[in-house]
């Protein structure tokens, strides 16, 4: 553990990364008391005003204060990110382990299934369930979840190749333990960390595709204070109120920038190779 | 009757390689027939390669073994249902060459060696418990230790871990492959002894698959001499290393460095390197290396025969 | 004769997926409630109008017989005809895909040329100031927002500094050459048509850096990593035993070995560009598929979302494998065993 | 003098932190004489080795001073020393496979160090090199020339690393226990070469290995290590015959002879420390049956025993010591724990 | 607000002469530059009901009628002039002589009946205008240039029928191209009418080139080129009008709220125009609490108008109470107005026995700003009332779909009728055949509407018409089906430079490009 912290401590970057992201969580946990003003709440008297003391960040088209928003915000990233991981996770996950623990015949077909996700484009998979279920942030996260959980299964079964011949799973077996115990016990735990370190990452990457497409329309719904709807909606005024797009694009840009810089760090620190 | 009894044993790998998927038949195992005694062991060497742990994968039925039979005990293993074989386990085992890789990282020793007896689910909690701390005494851990993992141990710890998670189960036959190639010497003979001392005290009987020569002969009873998938020379442990008949291992033999600066060696140095099993020299497959190698050689499988009382050595010119 | 049986085999392998990729779409495209002839008709239509289209368009027959149909064409080379624009969807790919081929292949040009040497610089001075650079740097290309980054791109290039053009693929007013690959700057390069090679090059360079942000970040970290390892490996510590100057083990050994990950990554990194390109496209009106494939599902046009998606598949799919053959001409190891 | 080594200590950083892997190590050595430096896993053989060629790890502290051939190559800089690896000093590494370039043939990778080193023509270097693979033995040289590792074995791998290290003639030729990775019959046939090679040229060898048997059958001088340290240096037959370290004692003890079965080998109880947790006094008295106070207290000087035989142990003084304090293995039981 | 000043002011000092140097350099006086961000589907003018097909085909076609920069009333165009029987069934026309299509044939009686047959045999957009009241027989060509079209039933607005992008005429030619598919396929990439502009070129999704008609048997076209440029990004294509790249934005691109912003730019201005559109919200009369006029009464007290025309449209739109548009024949100056009034809201939602609250969905059709806030403002005006108004945003082809199907509580829509006849709005709207598909979207029947509406469609006495309009319109304000919501204003953001440009209140997507002029 202490070992561990100093690893973390002995490059700038990981700490930094560890800085954003416990300042997203922060923000998330404590939203009401962070924010200045209701999130959503609409003040046509005082629409895009400029950053001050009582706006932190200014006030966007309809008068909502944007810090406030973007504090918001972080728990609709937050749960997005989380949510879409926690789907995808364990289904590429299990997929992966049995596909590479199995192989054979359940390997063609886990992995034919993996490349038809794999080749489908994701965003117009996104855009189908959209148009068809109509566009919501729950649905972007079906869409994510539905298009990501393939890498998991990629990763993940790498691995399993990697270890499949080993001597602590043979020895398992000639102990007699049943196909299953060995898959979770044996495999799974020692072929998850590179999927793990993946979706690290990956709760920055959701985040930001999810606000790609909330930025087309897709994502979340006007009130609601998702960074990419607001990037979008402040667009066209990027001259006149720098502020209403700067912040929410500022917003996305460190919270991927926060869980890469921690996925990267926890790479190199758990990579045994680069030790 | 002896432990164990293998008959004409087979092993064959068909495996697709590369990119293209081009199949191979490596016959790893190709007709190998040993027996092992209680209380006995067997050591096999030859050199990487020949098959040393395919033998003993398949007579574990960790690999289906492509023919022949295997009794243990008088019973045929091979064809045994699931349930019967899961019962056998409990009386033979498996030693692992690697320390590092033998040993799940992510459990604890105690988890590991518990683990057998879960699957098998021998006694209750405080039995196991107390079985488990008797096994770690035996083999130097102290009782805290236990709930340590894997690398916070060394490869000598390691690899007594190992034996003492193959001997939970109280087996009578253990397959110990290539124990103490990854240790260093100092540590190798610590696991060396361990193994004789349990021997002595459980009556247990060993295969012990090695390529250093010099430490099966330390240990075994008989020697069995692989050379691609097929034993070459078998017999007792004096009369293979007094008077070798098989080429190949006077060959073995002579290449070994001695650990004595003053002996004068005349040494046989083989040419070339062994062929690969996938695609095995005709006839006697050593012919294409042996110093004594005729035309006849090319042809003739030569078949593994009693040259001496005792001695077994498949060559046509002994 | 390897490397074609290993491609024909590949190819084989294609043919499972595109089935599984076009069950898909189309059971996605069935369940998009709404009628597409109503759409084409618009508010304005006649009930039996309405029941005539449906009719004409086989939306009366039972699903799977949709489906049957539309395989059926596929093999012909019949992808349907675009309930939008009326066209065959094959002449709309045609014309729409160039469009996005030439700007992802544009910001892949772009990211290997920045992200390799990156990767290459960063892995070799780990843990200076030049890798800590390089690793932000790429970073901040993988968080950017693609659109934002856009969109404050042309801000600057294109209204404050009015170097850069801001939308299309060519100036107004400027016709595009003569139809030979559809991508403008081949065409006008083979037909030597100089001012429209310019200018399409010139529009394409926000578009690409915007498209190109995520995929330099991607290449410049694996290179890294995969040069790390290599630079750890045996055969660099033999090369440097030699007595080989640094920059020749880095550029003469250990690049060629890093790069094979990369490699696999690219494409990877392609299909992710042409996913990209939707969001990219929007931004900077780039008419192509993903432009095509926005006004496709606005407009429920079932045959144009399969088009696409199949397109992108295959595109994907192609990619991956041209990636692999690559990786067995310049591995040894594969060609021979 | 061939090589000249004072003082030589290491220190690297693992994990933020420096720890000592070297310490103090000084040896000498003539021309045409092979040098065996023993000792177990994570001693410091290969550091020893890779200190000398100055190949380290980033972030490494090297002291001390380095002579080959009279000239002090410690504080050569970066372009001197590109000019001497591989020129006037070769080495050769472990894995034969891992230590080879897969994407070069065997010729370009032979020929470089002639490119970097002289000016041969290219059709000299092509001779050259053909003439390297004749030399270490390598059948079919001509074809072998422009073929890739992988499509070559385990032994011959060896040997064309071996082609590498000699192209230009080195000096000095270091190899890291060059047969570990081979089995015994192609170990035979390296040995072999080695030892050619050693009777045709007048070049100094220091050979790793961690092989008694392979110490023995070609090395003219030995130096044993532990935990970082010289512990004893002699003559090879001396060193058989008359070992004075309780560690080189328990070394020669734990490995199995011919002829000797089923009995209870000799060993060492415990582990080696570790780099960043090096004990005071001498590094090997926590496993020592001989061990005393003043062996954990203060680190033991190199004595000398006689000509050429010395150690670091505090069982013996200056001359002769306390005559054989420590003889035989018999003395060294203790196997195990229990 | 500093950012502003400042970038403004460094525009400013950056090059005062660099700022006109740069609009010189894109000013060209013989070429216009549009913008819209909707692709155009094709070109066929029987088979598309997209604005962004009318705008180019109503340059490429004549009419025989049309309509003139911002009068509603038909103009004679190809037909100079014609004559209406007293039953209102015969109409004959007297054609130009000098019309020519683009490929030299003169414009005959027979191109008037080839048009108009083949809209009915596509069977797609047009022929739902014209299929109720015309077929093949329809036609007696009397000579070269006059044809007598005989309506199977009166039809009062038919002349206004004829001014549409529909009623465009075609060179019979096309039959050459016919193939299978009544010439479809190459009618939607290709043009065969007479008018001012002929098609240059056309590349997908980016730009659609018109050249002048040199042969133009009217007015000499004042652009010598006009570019219809495809740009999907709101924001590029306003950075592109500042820079004088583009002359002229769609006016639906660009947001009220960015419109605002945009005033006060130098070299832009905002072109404001009435407009026949409607934003109005159908209730489904047939589904729950709905369906009690006292709830729809309710919810039509408890909207604050003012607010809403203020903070949504921004003051662009005026407040109307019915189907048909202020300005058009026919509209009802006497329909109740429902004032927001909650006390009376909640009296009746209580007298509907719903005191203790009612919870309802709204649907609306994504990426509109304007609905998506009138919608949140609605919300928030219900709130009040105690009702709970949930927001359900759909794509539009699954909007299309829910609604024309009924499964909606509250719909959102903008409508601008194709001809400026109050038969267009209140048939669909009100009509008990309209119903779901027919875009009767409040499901609203009442049979004294049928029979008022079918009266006036079939009379040509204008005033009885007029009064069966009002009369619906008094009666639909009772019975709240609908309520109507804003009738916007238009707003176009064009170049300053840009004269000769008039919106018409219903084709506003209209752009003269042969009457515009550029002038710096
Ligand atoms: N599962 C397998 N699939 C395919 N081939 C295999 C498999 N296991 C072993 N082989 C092949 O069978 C041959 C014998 O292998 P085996 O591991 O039994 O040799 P060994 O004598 O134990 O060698 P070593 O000393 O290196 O452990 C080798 O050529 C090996 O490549
Ligand atoms: N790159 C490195 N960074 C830090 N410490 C290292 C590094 N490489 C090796 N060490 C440490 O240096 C010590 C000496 O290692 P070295 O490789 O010289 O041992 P060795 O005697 O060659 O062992 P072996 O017989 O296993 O090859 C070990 O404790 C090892 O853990
Ligand atoms: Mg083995
Ligand atoms: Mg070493």
């Amino acid at each position: 553990m202490v070992e561990l912290a100093r690893r973390i401590f002995s490059s700038p970057l990981t700490v930094l990364g560890l800085f954003i992201v416990l300042v997203i969580v922060i923000s998330a946990a404590f939203a009401p008391l962070i924010a200045t003003h209701s999130p959503t709440e609409v003040d046509l008297l005082s629409k895009l005003e400029a950053p001050s003391a009582e706006h932190y960040f200014g006030t966007d088209e309809v008068g909502r204060d944007i810090f406030s928003r973007i504090i918001y915000g972080t728990r609709i990233s937050l749960r997005i990110g989380l949510l879409v991981v926690l789907i995808a996770f364990p289904i590429g996950t299990i997929l992966g382990a049995i596909a590479g623990y199995a192989g054979g015949r359940i390997d063609q077909v886990i992995m034919r299934i993996t490349d038809v996700f794999l080749s489908f484009p994701g965003i117009i998979l996104a855009m189908s369930i959209a148009a068809a279920l109509g566009p919501s942030i729950e649905n972007v996260m079906l869409a994510l979840a539905a298009t990501w959980w393939p890498w998991y299964t990629r990763i993940v079964r790498s691995s399993v190749l990697s270890i499949k011949h080993s001597e602590f799973i043979e020895a398992s077996r000639a102990l007699g333990a049943n196909p299953f115990r060995i898959l979770f016990k044996e495999v799974i735990p020692n072929s998850i960390a590179p999927a793990t370190i993946q979706a690290s990452l990956d709760l920055g990457f959701v985040i930001l595709s999810a606000a790609g497409l909330s930025f087309i329309g897709l994502g979340a719904q006007p009130p609601s204070p998702e960074w990419g709807a607001m990037l979008s909606n402040s667009r066209e005024i990027l001259r006149e109120a720098w502020w209403a797009a700067t912040f929410p694009g500022l917003a996305i840009l460190l919270t991927v920038l926060g869980f890469n810089l921690l996925g990267d760090g926890l790479n190199d620190i758990l990579d045994p190779k680069q030790r | 009757m002896p432990l164990l009894e293998v008959t004409n044993l087979k092993q064959h790998f068909t495996t697709k390689k590369g990119f293209m998927g081009d199949k191979t038949v490596v016959k790893a195992v190709d007709g190998v027939s040993i027996t092992i005694d209680e209380g006995k062991t067997l050591g096999v060497v030859g050199e990487s390669g020949c098959g040393k742990s395919s033998l003993g994968r398949s007579i574990l039925r960790l690999v289906e073994p492509t023919e022949g039979s295997i009794k243990f005990e008088g019973k045929e293993i091979v064809g045994m249902s699931a349930k019967e074989m899961k019962e056998l386990r409990k009386e033979m085992q498996i030693v692992f060459q690697d320390p590092y890789a033998s040993l799940n990282p992510r459990r604890t020793v105690r988890q590991i060696l518990e683990a057998p007896l879960i699957i098998h689910g021998a006694g209750d909690k405080a039995y196991r418990k107390e079985l488990i701390e008797s096994l770690a005494g035996k083999i130097g851990l102290r009782k805290e230790q236990l709930s340590n993992y894997p690398h916070e141990f060394s490869g000598g710890q390691r690899q007594r871990i190992g034996i003492a998670r193959a001997l939970t189960l109280n087996p009578k036959l253990i397959i110990a492959d290539e124990p103490v190639s990854a240790l260093d010497v100092s540590v190798q003979s610590q696991v060396l002894n361990l193994m004789l001392d349990l021997q002595r005290e459980r009556n247990l009987s060993y295969m012990f698959i090695s390529h250093d020569l010099s430490v099966v002969q330390h240990i075994s009873d008989k020697v069995a001499v692989m050379y691609l998938g097929k034993v070459v020379e078998i017999a007792d442990v004096a009369k293979v290393y007094d008077t070798p008949l098989h080429p190949y291992t006077r060959a073995l033999l002579s290449a070994l460095p001695v650990p004595d600066p003053t002996r004068i060696k005349s040494r046989i140095i083989l040419q070339g390197d062994l062929p690969s099993p996938s695609n095995p020299p005709s006839g006697c497959t050593f012919h294409t290396r042996c110093p004594m190698a005729t035309k006849e050689c090319a042809e003739i499988v030569p078949p593994l025969e009693e040259k001496a009382p005792g001695h077994f050595a498949a060559c046509i010119h002994v | 004769m390897h490397a074609l049986r290993f491609i024909g085999k590949r190819l084989l392998l294609m043919i499972p997926i595109l089935i599984g990729i076009s069950i898909l779409t189309f059971a996605i495209s069935n369940t998009i409630p709404g009628d597409p002839a109503r759409l084409i008709l618009g508010p304005k239509a006649t009930p039996e109008g309405l029941e005539a289209l449906r009719e004409d368009m086989g939306l009366n027959d039972p699903l799977y017989v949709q489906y049957a149909k539309y395989m059926g064409g596929i093999f012909q080379g019949d992808l349907g005809e675009s309930t939008y624009s009326q066209r065959p969807v094959m002449d709309d790919l045609l014309r729409y895909s160039p469009a996005t081929f030439e700007l992802t292949l544009f910001a892949m040009f772009i990211t290997l040329l920045v992200g390799i040497p990156f990767g290459v610089i960063s892995a070799s001075r780990k843990d200076r100031i030049a890798d800590q650079f390089t690793r932000v740097f790429a970073l901040i290309g993988v968080a950017m927002p693609a659109f934002w980054l856009g969109l404050l791109l042309l801000l600057f290039f294109y209204l404050k500094l009015g170097v850069l053009p801001g939308s299309g693929r060519l100036d107004g007013g400027m016709s595009p050459p003569e139809y030979i690959t559809g991508m403008y700057t081949v065409d006008a390069l083979l037909t030597g048509n100089w001012p429209v090679f310019y200018a399409a090059v010139m529009h394409l360079i926000l578009p690409g850096i915007t498209l190109a942000a995520v995929t330099v970040g991607m290449i410049t970290r694996m290179t890294r990593s995969s040069m790390l390892t290599v630079l750890q490996s045996d055969y660099i510590r033999t090369a440097f035993a030699k007595g080989a100057p640094e920059n020749r083990v880095l550029y003469g050994h250990a690049l060629r070995n890093g790069i094979m990950p990369v490699i696999t990554l690219l494409g990877m990194a392609f299909g992710h560009a042409l996913g990209g390109s939707v969001l990219v496209e929007a931004v900077f009106s780039w008419p192509g598929l993903g432009q095509y494939a926005v006004n496709a599902i606005n407009y429920l046009d079932f045959p144009a979302v399969m088009g696409v998606t199949m397109l992108i598949a295959i595109m994907f799919i192609i990619v991956n494998l041209i990636v692999d053959t690559l990786y067995f001409f310049i591995d040894p190891r594969l060609k021979h065993n | 003098m061939l090589l000249e080594v004072h003082n030589m200590s290491l220190a690297l950083k693992r994990a933020g932190r420096y720890s000592k892997i070297l310490e103090d190590l000084s040896f000498t050595m003539e021309q045409g004489e092979t040098l065996g430096i023993v000792g177990e896993s994570g001693c410091g053989k290969s550091m020893t080795a890779l200190s000398l060629m100055q190949l380290l790890p980033e972030k490494a502290r090297l002291g001390g001073e380095v002579k080959l051939q009279g000239e002090a190559i410690s504080g050569y800089s970066k372009r001197k020393l590109e000019k001497i690896r591989g020129n006037q000093m070769s080495m050769i590494f472990q894995d034969p496979l891992t230590s080879l370039n897969p994407l070069q043939t065997v010729g370009v990778q032979i020929e470089e160090s002639l490119i970097l080193h002289t000016k041969k023509s290219k059709g000299e270097r092509r001779a050259r090199v053909l003439q390297l693979l004749k030399a270490v033995g390598l059948p079919r040289a001509e074809e072998l020339i422009d073929e890739y590792p992988h499509q070559l074995s385990g032994g011959m791998r060896q040997r064309i690393m071996i082609a590498i290290a000699m192209a230009c003639e080195p000096q000095l030729l270091i190899c890291d226990e060059p047969t570990t990775a081979l089995d015994v019959t192609v170990q035979a046939q390296i040995l072999e070469l080695m030892n050619d090679i050693k009777r045709q040229t007048q070049m100094g060898i220091i050979m790793i290995t961690h092989d008694m048997g392979v110490v023995a059958e070609v090395c003219d001088r030995v130096i044993v290590m532990y935990a970082g340290k010289i512990v004893e240096e002699a003559p090879v037959v001396e060193l058989f015959e008359n070992p004075k370290h309780p560690y080189t004692q328990g070394l020669l003890a734990s490995i199995p002879k011919l002829g000797q079965r089923k009995e209870k080998l000799g060993s060492i109880p415990g582990t080696v420390p570790t780099p960043g947790s090096m004990p005071v006094g001498c590094r090997f008295a926590d496993r020592c049956p001989h061990v005393m106070d003043i062996c954990r207290n203060v680190t033991p000087e190199m004595i000398r025993i006689k000509e050429g035989h010395q150690t670091a142990c505090w069982l013996y003084d200056e001359k002769e010591g306390k005559a054989d304090a420590a003889a035989g293995s018999h003395e060294l039981e203790t196997a195990l724990h229990n | 607000q500093n950012y502003n000043e400042e970038s403004e002011g460094a525009e400013g000092t950056d090059s005062p002469e660099g700022t006109a140097a740069e609009s010189n350099e894109n000013f060209d006086a013989e070429v216009f530059n549009f913008a819209t961000n909707q692709d155009i589907p094709g070109l066929d003018p029987h088979g598309s009901a997209a604005n962004t097909t009318f705008r180019v085909i109503y340059e490429f076609y004549d009419r025989l009628v049309t309509y003139e920069g911002t009068s509603t009333d038909p103009t004679p165009m190809l037909a100079k002039e014609w004559e209406v029987s007293d039953d209102g069934l015969e109409y004959t026309f007297h054609l130009v002589e000098d019309a020519k299509f683009h490929d030299g044939s003169p414009v005959t009686a027979e191109a008037v009946q080839y048009s108009f047959t083949r809209a009915i045999d596509v069977g797609k957009s047009a022929a739902g205008i014209f299929s109720k009241v015309i077929d093949k027989d329809s036609f007696e060509i009397i000579d070269d240039y006059t044809i007598k079209i005989t309506l199977k039933e009166p039809f009062a607005p038919f002349i206004s029928t004829l001014g549409t992008a529909f009623g465009n005429i075609i060179n019979p030619a096309l039959e050459e191209n016919h193939g299978d598919d009544l010439g479809e396929s190459f009618l939607a990439e290709a043009e065969m009418g007479s008018g001012p502009y002929v098609l240059e070129s056309w590349d997908r999704g980016e730009t659609l080139v018109m050249k002048a008609n040199p042969d133009y048997w009217g007015e000499a076209p004042t652009m010598e080129t006009v570019n219809i440029r495809f740009i999907t990004e709101a924001s590029t294509s306003r950075l592109m009008l500042e820079k004088g790249e583009i002359d002229l934005i769609d006016n639906t691109v660009i947001s009220p709220e960015v419109l605002e912003q945009m005033k006060d730019t130098e070299g832009i201005e905002i072109l404001e125009a009435d407009s026949y559109q409607i934003d109005y919200m159908p209730m489904n009369t047939e589904k729950g609490a709905l369906a009690d006029p006292k709830v729809r009464q309710a919810i039509a007290h408890s909207i604050n108008y003012d607010a809403l025309l203020e903070s949504v449209y921004l003051g662009q739109a005026e407040r109307i109470v019915g189907a048909v548009p202020k300005g058009m024949f026919g509209f009802s100056e006497e329909a109740k107005l429902y004032d927001y009034d909650l006390d009376k809201a909640k009296q009746l939602l209580k007298e509907a026995g719903h005191e203790s609250g009612l919870t309802l969905e709204i649907a609306i059709s994504e990426d509109n700003e304007v609905r998506s806030n009138t919608a949140l403002l609605l919300q928030s005006d219900l709130e009040k009332v105690g009702v709970t108004l949930n927001i359900k945003t759909y794509a539009w082809p699954t909007f299309l779909d829910l609604v024309t199907s009924g499964k909606h509580d509250f719909g959102l829509v903008s409508w601008t009728p194709d001809y400026p006849d109050p038969d267009y709005n209140l048939w669909y709207f009100a009509h008990s055949s309209s119903k779901g598909p027919g875009f009767n979207l409040a499901f609203y029947e009442n049979s004294e509407v049928d029979s008022l509406l079918e009266e006036a469609r079939t009379s040509t006495d204008e005033a009885l018409r007029e009064k069966n309009y009002v009369e619906i319109q008094n009666i639909m304000a009772e019975e709240v089906p609908y309520i109507f919501v804003a009738q916007p204003k238009v707003q176009a953001p064009m170049r300053t430079w840009v004269k000769g440009y008039e919106l018409n209140p219903m084709n506003s997507w209209y752009v003269p490009f042969h009457k515009i002029t550029k002038e710096e």
